[in-house]
């Protein structure tokens, strides 16, 4: 086994990590900043993939696709915060949970009568077909891609929420929606916002995910499995738990299937069983803050 | 769930009818049941009724009565019945000598379980029951020479059995409704003590306020520990059942999604109610069976008659109605 | 009354689901004046506080702050008329720092106030909470969570602060510090409502008191008074 | 009597197979109505009981319990998955209901699940992988191996390793997968480095799409050719021309068998006739033989008794899309010809459903199969 | 002066950085009310915390009885004898108020009984309504604890720590959001307490410290400030300038 192949796998383990984070990410900013655990989030993630392949092909470009999926599907994401999700505020932290987890049957099946349970093909832009040669194997150049646009959201991401005043009302306003209120802030706007991001963050995971598997009515349900490992290892709520954890999943899926590669689905979960023997609020979790 | 529950936990003096009702759940109960497999349209539906009921009302010892939500309860569940399975298929044990095993093994398996996850709290309790259930799960999909993996366990047909020197024929769904009901009415009767005796107050301190029940002089992790391994004998059993009936495993008992099911048919019974598990598991089914004939999706329906419950009947068919039964009373 | 009523209370009904709390609440604050408002425990004070800030789930009536209809308002608009509230359970938010929990008070105050300047114009006045500002809100000791609320309110500079229980587990000193401080909030025409337990030194800061029971006012009159009425001082203020 | 004949036909009709199961209840349902178009069985019209299984083994077994219990059906035709198979099979085979399985399996055939009222209609995985690599491999090539870890995998594996042995193709490395992975790209650099001429990929389903796709993404396929034991005809429409060209695998049925088999261009004729045109697909095609089958057998039995039914099916040589079949007397295994396709290039289709070309169809015949006694059945 | 109930030894507690509390050694005999005052953040609820299991002390020795409580969960200070209330009201919000009372008076008896029949535990009935007689709740035994108003709620926080009938009782801040009244009533309470048991009252209404309590410690800075008599305390200069200002404490 030489050093090659191990950077290689490592380099697919870190793209396999990116989208990990992604998804991740949205449900950690759901769960950190509503105090909701988002179970339909694999369901959006799939909706996401969806409805970038749509708007591609309506609009013939992969890149629309990209960009307006997250909005539009961001976008119906803050009507189920404003339609469902909001009256359960208040009310015990398993409802919004139940209730999402309902929800995604009504998508997934939704998905189902609109664009039929077969797999739909979702072609690579033209621009990033094929392989780049790193000079120690080829390696996708469309993974490559992914790994850098997820860089680059994690920054804006991260700069908002830790630099700016809306990150307090938000990091603040999961915690205590009433004292935001009595401290004038209108907690619905901040909901909706939150709500949304979570979502578009989900739709554009799938939209991501979609030129490296097909598309289909069930991809989301395996991710979600994913991202909740993620986040749990990384500590709920912590963003930057959700990054270091996405990544450390990837890589270590990626790692193990060098060696024992039945195992890659098992590992994870082995991980967040000793992360979480050692450390029961993960990572970056702060204790006492679990519900 | 949430709020309070309305006379179902200590019955008072039996000064009302409703009282009346409570003090003799478990007896009222088992009466329904009996009737059961004359009102459904199937007895194999019947018998699923049964065991998704017992299941359920093990894993409402857990989430209803505790407060604790777990994602893995389907662990148990496949555990007894896969353990039913290896015991009467390859080593010889009689199904009557299997179920006591399995319910054993399995409560072991809960122990080991519970002593990882009942160390979290709220949401990462839910994360790590679910991950650690997924793990059982891929372990007998690994362990295909005893499983049988993703084809399931097989080869282990009860079809006679032998009740005090009476053989009956189990392929005979009647015979075997009714026997399976005893085995419910059991583990009704166990949960029912449970709820009734001081450990049931414990469970509910420990739900209502974890630092308060610690300084009341309560273990609380402990106590944990035992509701998490009580609640795991019980829906055990509903495996031993479900193997007893069916004379397969199907790995997918063991899958996150039987545990979202399970979730699923407490809430719509009503979490934190005696004989909820029963009418949640019921409806559930019946629910699924009459639409899957209708329309291929069913998956619709059910998804939106789940929303519709936690937004606007969070106590469940049966909660709801009890509280019908006990508005204008004072309450508990 | 020579002043124009700043908060004006008719006919305020509230409930908890279906438990009329309130029935019939009645009393005005004037401008630039402290008032007292005391009662037993469950006379339904903490009650109308919410009602005036929009957190009750039911309310009916009349409650005018500035010429404006507060009820149709909700919570958070209220804040922005210039109308603070400090709650009897204090509402620290966990995970946050004394420093952050103080900024939530300027959120939504917009970028008028300068944020440094005001934290260290607040810590000047709790000194104690200067020392901490650092550590996670939640950890602090009762009687400095108390300060975290009070000083919380303050920072944006509201018209009237709604005060619930403020001296509840402050040490005797600074109880009168506490004391000095509202008394000079008012000098600096800033409008106080103020329910205690704590009665005698309420009435001694107050300009007026009312007293309520049972979701009603039973009486209303110049602090004054009420500290002279021995029957008062008999079923209020001894211990 | 004068009873309707009602046939149990448990399939995933919801669930990621759906469309699978959908073409199979129309085959199976086409397959119905030719035989009552022409009078029914002795006079008997025979009536299809379609349940979704939804590709659960436990609600399969269940839904098989209510079609025996409730609807008293005569036999049970049916099931995609291996698992809901063995499921229906061991329903049905405690209480002695005939049984005609459509899914790919090596395990149903073995003597511990055997069943007389059991037969196996559709391909097994040692018939597809000893067909496809005849066509693909040769003596001194270096072959890879893709698997998913669980018993499908395995037996496709074990299955091409067979054939290897026996063709003298050298095995540089198989990496196990897991069941159900949505990605693969983690596997790709290490196979690459094993440098092999042909990437066998032994999967099923989403499974397969998923890994073709990336691995040609990954440029697998400038390196090595790929070939699955099994070619699926919606995961090919699933991930497109593209991904697929070039790539070899068995098949029970493709329609383009129409220019060479009369009985698979009747199948068709009938079939567009009842579905507005459309074509029937690999898996539909066992939804037609499956019931076809059944209902010759018990034509020439006269009714529906059991062991005069079972008896019938022994002796049956049909030939309903493909050519002559006829169910091996011991493990009760529909012996068949495989095809292997090969998926064409998109400028090379002449229409949206020209998918494949059609390398070859071997005729069936018992030692394509694995012998009786290896199976463990008294010979 | 009967014999030695409690003795703390060089405790102290740091959170990081912080001293919260530093070398306290003290001891406190049985079947007698002590009073703890200290400025805000002096660390008197910490050092309650220590004496009741909720918090392990990073030095120091605990003895209660003759006993070493070091290392001992907190849930087993109460099977000892140590009972607590907390100063920021902590009760079972969806039990009603008698149930609250009931099953902290199961806590001594049993726990893990599956067995026995809970309703018919009679003598636990009867000790929590003489516990909520006690603090004046009786009537309102059968609803919601969580319907309770502020000061209700903190009647329920004593009847929950007093029906375990503890050796050694602490009161953190028993009668903070108490009116007048229910505070009179209070200290009627207490003074039939002290009777029976060792009480250990944190409190910042110095009139009602001083009148009931036969001995003052007094913390400051996480420090023993001073340890006396009431009148010694009072007087003392540095009390008065650290805790008790010119009005000598309201209340
Ligand atoms: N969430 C609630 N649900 C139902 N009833 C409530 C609720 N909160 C308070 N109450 C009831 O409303 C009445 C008034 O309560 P409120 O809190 O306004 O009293 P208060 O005067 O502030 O008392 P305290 O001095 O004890 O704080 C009490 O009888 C109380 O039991
Ligand atoms: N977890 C913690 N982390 C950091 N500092 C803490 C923590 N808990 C308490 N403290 C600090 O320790 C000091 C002592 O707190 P404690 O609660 O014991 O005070 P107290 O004497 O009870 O005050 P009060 O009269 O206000 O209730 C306080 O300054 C507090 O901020
Ligand atoms: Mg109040
Ligand atoms: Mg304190």
């Amino acid at each position: 086994m030489d050093l090659s192949l191990i950077i290689m796998q490592l380099l697919s383990g870190i793209a396999l990590g990116a989208v990990l984070v992604i998804t991740a990410l949205g449900l950690t900013i759901v769960f950190g900043m509503l105090g909701v655990v988002n179970f339909a989030h694999g369901a959006l993630f799939m909706i996401g993939a969806y409805a970038g392949l749509y708007l591609a092909s309506l609009t013939g470009s992969f890149w629309w696709g990209l960009l307006l999926a997250p909005i539009l599907i961001g976008a119906f994401g803050m009507l189920i915060e404003f339609v469902l999700i909001r009256r359960l505020y208040g009310r015990s932290i398993d409802d919004p949970l139940l209730l999402t987890f309902g929800l995604s049957y009504i998508l997934v099946e939704g998905v189902r009568i609109v664009f039929g349970s077969d797999g739909i093909p979702f072609p690579t832009p033209p621009q990033l077909i094929g392989v780049l040669d790193l000079g120690i194997g080829f390696f996708p150049r469309y993974r490559l891609f992914v790994i850098m646009l997820v860089a680059v959201v994690l920054l804006v991401l991260w700069l908002t929420l830790e630099k700016t005043r809306v990150g307090l009302i938000v990091r603040a306003g999961a915690r205590d929606p009433t004292i935001m209120q009595v401290l004038g802030v209108d907690i619905g706007r901040v909901w909706l916002a939150i709500f949304g991001l979570g979502v578009g963050l989900a739709a554009l995971g799938g939209v991501l995910a979609g030129p490296m598997r097909s598309v289909n009515p069930e991809m989301g349900s395996l991710v979600l499995a994913e991202a909740f490992v993620v986040t749990v290892i990384g500590g709920l709520g912590s963003i930057v738990g959700a990054v270091v954890a996405g990544l450390m999943v990837g890589i270590s899926i990626s790692m193990v299937a060098l060696f024992a590669p039945e195992m890659a689905t098992i590992v994870m979960f082995a991980l967040m069983a000793v992360v979480l023997l050692i450390r029961p609020q993960g990572l970056f979790g702060v204790r006492g803050r679990t519900a | 769930m949430t709020g309070p529950s309305s006379g179902e936990a200590v019955a008072k003096p039996a000064s009302s009818g409703l009282a009346w009702l409570l003090d003799h759940r478990v007896l009222l109960s088992i009466a329904v049941l009996a009737v059961l497999p004359w009102l459904l349209p199937s007895k194999a539906l019947a018998v699923n009724v049964l065991i998704y009921g017992v299941v359920v009302m093990g894993y409402n010892l857990l989430f209803g009565y505790t407060g604790l939500l777990s994602f893995g309860q389907a662990a148990f569940f496949g555990s007894g019945a896969y353990f039913t399975g290896i015991a009467i298929g390859r080593y010889g044990v009689p199904w009557f000598a299997a179920v006591p095993i399995a319910v054993l093994l399995s409560t072991c398996l809960a122990a080991a379980i519970g002593i990882v996850s009942t160390r979290t709290r709220g949401i990462y309790f839910s994360m790590v029951t679910l991950a650690l259930a997924q793990l059982v799960y891929y372990v007998a999909l690994q362990a295909a020479s005893f499983t049988g993996g993703e084809n399931g366990l097989r080869g282990f047909t009860v079809d006679r059995i032998n009740l005090f020197g009476l053989q009956v024929n189990f392929l005979d769904p009647i015979n075997k409704y009714y026997v399976l009901m005893a085995f419910a009415a059991l583990a009704m009767w166990f949960q029912s003590r449970i709820l009734n005796s001081p450990f049931g107050a414990v469970i509910e301190a420990v739900r209502e306020n974890e630092q308060r029940a610690r300084a009341c002089g309560y273990d609380v992790e402990r106590s944990k520990l035992v509701v998490f391994m009580l609640s795991g004998a019980i829906s055990s059993l509903g495996g031993c059942m479900l193997a007893l009936h069916l004379s397969i495993v199907p790995l997918d008992i063991l899958h996150y999604q039987t545990s979202g099911m399970i979730v699923m048919m407490v809430l719509l019974g009503g979490a934190r109610s005696f004989f909820g598990p029963f009418v949640g598991a019921a409806s559930f089914l019946i629910l699924e069976d009459v639409i899957s004939l209708w329309t291929p999706h069913w998956q619709i329906f059910v998804g939106a008659i789940f929303v519709l419950f936690v937004l606007f009947l969070p106590k469940g068919i049966w909660g709801t109605l009890l509280d019908a039964l006990d508005s204008g009373k004072a309450r508990r | 009354m020579a002043e124009t009523a700043l908060l004006e209370i008719e006919d305020l009904h509230a409930w908890y689901g279906a438990s009329h709390i309130l029935h019939g609440i009645a009393l005005h604050v004037n401008e630039g004046e402290v008032v007292a408002l005391v009662g037993r425990n469950g006379a339904g004070k903490t009650t109308t506080l919410r009602a005036m800030m929009g957190l009750m789930p039911k309310a009916t009536g009349r409650v005018s702050f500035a010429g404006r209809e507060l009820l149709p308002l909700r919570a958070h608009q209220r804040f922005h008329l210039g109308l603070a509230y400090v709650p009897e359970e204090r509402r620290i938010v966990p995970g946050l720092s004394v420093r952050e929990n103080l900024r939530l008070g300027l959120v939504a105050a917009g970028s008028e106030i300068e944020e440094r300047a005001a934290i260290d114009e607040i810590a000047e006045t709790f000194p104690r909470l200067k020392e901490r500002l650092d550590q996670e809100g939640v950890t602090l000791s009762g009687g400095e969570q108390q300060m975290l609320a009070i000083a919380r309110a303050l920072i944006a500079k509201p018209k009237m602060i709604l005060l619930d229980e403020p001296s509840e587990g402050i040490m005797p000193v600074l109880v009168e510090e506490m004391g000095v401080l509202f008394r000079r909030l008012r000098d600096e025409g800033k409008t106080l409502l103020l329910v205690e337990q704590n009665v005698e030194w309420a009435l001694r800061l107050a300009d007026r008191a009312v007293i309520m029971d049972q979701g009603e006012v039973v009486h209303q009159s110049s602090a004054a008074a009420l500290l002279a009425d021995k029957d008062i001082q008999e079923r209020y203020c001894a211990v | 009597a004068d009873e309707t004949i009602r046939i149990g036909f448990p399939t995933p009709l919801t669930g990621p197979f759906a469309a699978e199961a959908r073409d199979q209840v129309k085959c199976a349902e086409l397959a119905v109505k030719l035989v009552n178009d022409k009078g029914g069985i002795a006079g008997r019209k025979v009536e299809l009981l379609v349940r979704d299984d939804k590709l659960n083994a436990g609600e399969a077994a269940t839904r098989t319990l209510e079609l025996i219990e409730k609807d008293k059906v005569h036999a049970v035709v049916g099931a995609l998955s291996s698992a809901v198979q063995l499921a229906v099979n061991e329903v049905t085979r405690a209480r002695g209901v005939i049984y005609v399985s459509i899914s790919q399996s090596d395990t149903i055939n073995e003597a511990k699940d055997f069943s007389k009222y059991t037969f196996h209609e559709a391909l097994n995985p040692h018939m597809t992988t000893s067909a496809v690599a005849r066509q693909t491999l040769k003596k001194g090539m270096k072959v890879a191996h893709l698997v998913a870890d669980y018993a499908y995998g395995h037996e496709m594996l074990r299955g091409f390793k067979r054939a290897q042995a026996a063709i003298g193709a050298d095995n540089v490395g198989e990496i196990l997968h897991p069941f159900g992975a949505a990605d693969y790209s983690t596997f790709m650099p290490r196979l690459m480095s094993m440098r092999p001429d042909v990437l066998c990929i032994s999967n099923f389903g989403r499974d397969q799409a998923n890994a073709i796709k990336q691995a040609v993404d990954f440029g697998v396929k400038q390196q090595m050719k790929i070939v699955v034991p099994v070619i699926l005809h919606n995961q090919r429409l699933a991930v497109g021309p593209d991904v697929f060209e070039g790539v070899v695998g068995g098949a029970n049925y493709y329609w383009g068998l129409e220019t060479q088999s009369k009985s698979a261009s009747s199948f068709n004729t009938a079939f567009k006739a009842a579905n507005g045109g459309a074509i029937p697909t690999d898996y539909g095609a066992y939804g037609y033989s499956g019931v076809g089958s059944l209902l010759a057998a018990m034509q020439a039995a006269g009714g529906t008794d059991t062991d005069k039914v079972v008896d019938a099916l022994e002796k049956l040589q049909y030939d309903l899309t493909k050519g002559p079949q006829h169910y091996r007397k011991c493990d009760h295994q529909s012996v068949q010809s495989v095809l292997v396709l090969e998926s064409k290039k998109k400028s090379a289709m002449a229409g949206e459903n020209d998918l494949f070309a059609i390398l070859a169809n071997d005729a069936g015949s018992d030692d394509m199969l694995r012998s009786c006694s290896e199976l463990g059945h008294a010979t | 002066m009967t014999g030695e109930l409690l003795r703390a030894e060089g405790i102290g507690k740091r959170f990081g950085g912080f001293v919260a509390l530093e070398g306290i050694t003290v001891s406190f005999a049985a079947g007698q009310l002590t009073s703890i005052i200290g400025p805000n953040g002096a660390g008197k609820s910490t050092f309650f915390n220590i004496l009741s299991g909720a918090l392990t002390p990073t030095s120091g020795k605990l003895h209660f009885k003759g006993r070493e409580l070091n290392g001992l969960p907190q849930h087993r200070f109460v099977h000892q004898g140590i009972s607590r209330s907390y100063q920021i009201t902590n009760i079972f919000p969806d039990l009603s108020v008698h149930e609250n009372v009931r099953v902290a008076a199961q806590a001594l008896i049993v726990s893990y009984d599956i067995w026995r029949n809970r309703a018919r535990m009679v003598e636990l009935d009867a000790r929590a309504d003489a516990a909520l007689d006690a603090v004046g709740l009786l009537a309102r035994r059968s609803g919601l604890a969580k319907f309770l108003s502020h000061g209700q709620q903190r009647a329920l926080e004593i009847a929950v720590a007093l029906v375990s009938e503890p050796e050694l009782l602490l009161l953190d801040e028993p009668t903070a959001g108490m009116g007048p009244e229910e505070t009179k009533d209070m200290v009627a309470l207490l003074e039939r307490l002290a009777d029976k048991r060792t009480v250990l009252l944190v409190e910042h209404k110095m009139k009602m410290v001083l009148g009931l309590s036969k001995r003052v410690v007094v913390l400051h800075h996480g420090r023993l400030l001073a340890d006396g008599a009431p009148d010694e305390i009072r007087s003392n200069p540095e009390v008065r300038r650290v805790y008790l200002g010119q009005s000598e404490g309201y209340g």
